[in-house]
């Protein structure tokens, strides 16, 4: 049925003055990631950012992010929540994940998985994986700790 | 989402259907180890009906690479769509996988 | 692609306690509503209402609601906007339109559209095909005017 | 969204891709308001592309039926999926139309 569903909508429809904010509220459990990136993903498709970054850029970046804040930022704790809010408009698409944890230094704990020393260490990919596919990757407390995914419209 | 595995010849091929992912990575590991366990020594991972990867994902595949090596077997890998190469290319992980654009490509040449 | 994104995820994943909340302001144009319900239509199937409520139910019910806000309620003056809201839980999706106008009365300005006299009429199928297709349709002034769209999940 | 017309013995043949909404509604108007001025008598509109339907695309059914008949000619619809027929179900609009379930089917009958 999707394909009578252009996401597109008429090609001569303005798009500059739509704005989107979407929250979502899970608990601490890897088992809701994939539910909750499809619903971003679905959301940056239907307000025509590029292909790639509905595909990759948004799921891969948004699932890190997500499994960070439910396995280090909420231990997995189920009565912890995990929040994403995600706000798009013409120029970029705004993603934060706020977890219930102490916060975390984005600097010192990014290393370079490619190098020599690393590619072969099953973990370390996350922080990295993120910066590279967004524009900037920022963490700052806000009733907890949150991470800021911003990627630029193509 | 879930991981189909079949023989072809010596060759075990396992297809990812979905997310390879924090909330499944393990199931693939465990489904691959056993057959290493059995004796097997020839693997080929399949992404072509595959969505994305995470970080753990890719580190599920590095670390069965590993082990598969020690067993003196080989991983291979099949398929990657243009935005699963980047994510390999990202984490310059195309450099440890042998990676084949077919299936039937990978199958030829082990 | 799409089909690699099963908006179902994993059978096991529980769904109990998602909570997702959605906003879209969109201007005055009627050429935006296909694309806000299409927004709105994907976040229903992720969060696996059934899918005759994401194909029929939903993109009608939110159709009719924006035509009106942006005909009736705006006027179809640029200037002024209309705000989407949706709410969807385990239980129910709400979905409340909001336009710049001073309302009306629901009860009033239904009427019967199958009746003999009316069935050849070209309008006045807005009310009624929400009130069928929706569990609820209520209004109320909350700055501005709310028409609030119920449905239970199936 | 758009409206495709074509010409199938002497009958005005409609596909509705994508919404018949109060976006576009004038515009599938228009375009057959032309060809019954250009003397066109029998209307086929198929449905099998088309996703949803609100008020005003059936408003706008409703009239150029009319306007139709009123020209002596005939408007027919196919292809209506079970939810589209929910929807002429519950507006009764499925006693005022003529429904056939196929494209063949209309054309043979008409
Ligand atoms: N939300 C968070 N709360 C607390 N610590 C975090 C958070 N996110 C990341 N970290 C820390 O940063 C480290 C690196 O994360 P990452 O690059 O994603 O790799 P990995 O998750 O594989 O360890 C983690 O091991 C953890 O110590
Ligand atoms: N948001 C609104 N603001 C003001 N009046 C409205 C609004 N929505 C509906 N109405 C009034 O209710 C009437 C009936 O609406 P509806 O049943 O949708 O039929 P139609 O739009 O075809 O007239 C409209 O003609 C209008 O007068």
């Amino acid at each position: 049925m999707s394909q009578f569903f252009p996401s597109g909508g008429d090609a001569a429809a303005p798009l500059g003055e739509l704005r989107i904010a979407l929250q979502v509220d899970i608990p601490s459990d890897v088992r809701y990631i994939e539910r909750v990136v499809e619903i971003v993903r679905s959301q940056c498709a239907a307000v025509l950012f590029a292909p790639r970054h509905c595909a990759l850029n948004v799921p891969v970046a948004l699932s890190e992010a997500l499994s960070n804040a439910i396995l280090y930022g909420n231990g997995e704790n189920p009565e912890k929540h995990v929040r994403i809010r995600a706000e798009v408009n013409d120029l970029r698409l705004i993603l934060e994940v706020t977890d219930e944890g102490g916060g975390f230094d984005i600097a010192l704990e990014t290393s370079d998985p490619t190098s020599l020393d690393n590619i072969e260490r099953e973990d370390g990919r996350g922080l990295f994986l993120m910066q590279q596919l967004m524009d900037s990757v920022e963490r700052f407390d806000d009733h907890g700790n949150v991470v800021r995914l911003t990627l630029n419209r193509a | 989402m879930s991981f189909s595995i079949k023989k072809q010849g010596d060759i075990v091929v396992v297809d990812v259907e979905g997310q390879l992912i924090v909330g499944n990575r393990q199931e693939l590991k465990q489904k691959v180890l056993d057959e290493l366990e059995k004796g097997e020594k020839k693997f080929l991972i399949d992404f072509s009906q595959t969505g994305y990867i995470d970080s753990s994902g890719l580190g599920v595949l590095v670390s069965l690479s590993k082990k598969i090596r020690e067993q003196g077997g080989e991983l291979r890998l099949a398929n990657l769509n243009d935005d699963l190469k980047t994510l390999f290319e990202l984490t310059k992980l195309d450099t440890l996988f042998q990676i084949a654009d077919t299936r039937e490509r990978a199958l030829e040449t082990f």
